[in-house]
């Protein structure tokens, strides 16, 4: 059974995404991984795709691992950094 | 005693000084992150912030505390950093730390910006003078939960 | 480019960091060192500086320079001290550097600060809240050629 | 032949001598050391006897070292340093 989960994007990826999130499909007790590739399955650059490997995923207090269960609400998708 | 923030408006180094500061405390350093009109050999005019504001606070207050934790309890912390377009010569973060004396201050200070740098979910676009922008390549965020 | 002072007026932290800007400055690093309420034990009320004017400028300007040999000749450096009597809380020095890369300010701010506190003829003398005060002992100055 | 010389006074020097300067006698081609050892005999306080040993002389502009010649016009004695 899957479920869908709404994702919002941030720096590069509003380039190719300026609605700035994305929703994808994922198996009702999907980990992390899992939404990474159904972010690669929903991306439709080039570019974006390769950025995605070198992205991170986060809810609004912490950065995840791919091992983690993807949480109920809302997640963030965070391409390389490089504030201030 | 910690302030983080993220805002659209311009930064305030007085604000952070008047939060860094204590009858005990002898010594504050501040530090301020401006766009500046080169970057890579291009010419720049501006830099679009995007930053996940939530995930931003959070984490702040995790750089801010770690500080603390190292340098003393009795720090005065403050760390805010601009969101939107800034043209050239406008500050996009201040650190600064108030401390009883100069040598906690300097090292926590220099320790906010090197963490926030490496940390925080923050990207650039660069505006340049040919009326072209891009995105910044920056590092990967890792869990370092 | 070189600013140093010593002036009876209020420190600006705000000039500091006007001097301390370029557009192609990315960094800039602020150090203020204020009256502490407690020294050595000691409840104090305030603090009167006495300084040797000239020498203290001559001397200023030697630190200024040295920082720009070490950390770059594109540097603005900033260094100004107060004299009279301050209260708690009131800054007595404000150092400054920026430059175009953060490291290099921090670096050169921290020079400033330690250069000045050694080389410089500043005398402090606390008052304190019995009535007492006394000039603190400091350490002798040899000529360093 | 002696020449007198105005002798500028600084920090704690100031608490025994609250106008600040003194004037004492040298030997006309007299070095920084000669300089000391008239201060020694003008200075009135123990405290202030004391402070000299560690103290420098100057000009306005450098610090001096014993073995220098006694500059024309005027000197200061800097006791030991504290500033910021």
């Amino acid at each position: 059974m899957n479920r869908s989960i709404n994702v919002r994007l941030f720096g590069a990826f509003r380039q190719s995404h300026p609605e700035s999130s994305l929703t994808v499909e994922i198996p009702e007790q999907g980990r992390v991984a899992d939404l990474r590739q159904a972010m690669e399955a929903a991306l439709e650059s080039e570019n974006a795709r390769s950025l995605l490997k070198a992205s991170a995923f986060a809810t609004d207090t912490a950065v995840l691992d791919d091992q983690d269960p993807v949480p109920e609400q809302e997640v963030s998708i965070l391409p390389p950094v490089c504030g201030g | 005693m910690i302030h983080v923030d993220i805002t659209e408006a311009v930064l305030d180094p007085l604000a952070a000084l008047s939060h860094c500061s204590s009858d005990a405390h002898g010594a504050a350093d501040l530090f301020v992150g401006r766009v500046r009109n080169i970057n890579d050999g291009r010419n720049v005019t501006a830099v679009s912030y995007d930053l996940h504001p939530q995930l931003c606070r959070s984490i702040f207050g995790e750089i801010c505390a770690e500080a603390m934790e190292q340098w003393g309890q009795d720090l005065h912390v403050y760390l805010v950093h601009r969101l939107g377009r800034l043209a050239v010569g406008e500050a996009s973060v201040i650190t600064a730390v108030s401390s009883g004396h100069r040598d906690d201050s300097f090292k926590a200070c220099r320790y906010l910006i090197e963490q926030m740098k490496v940390r925080a979910p923050i990207w650039k676009q660069e505006h340049y003078t040919d009326g072209d922008s891009e995105w910044i390549k920056g590092h990967a965020l890792r869990n370092s939960g």
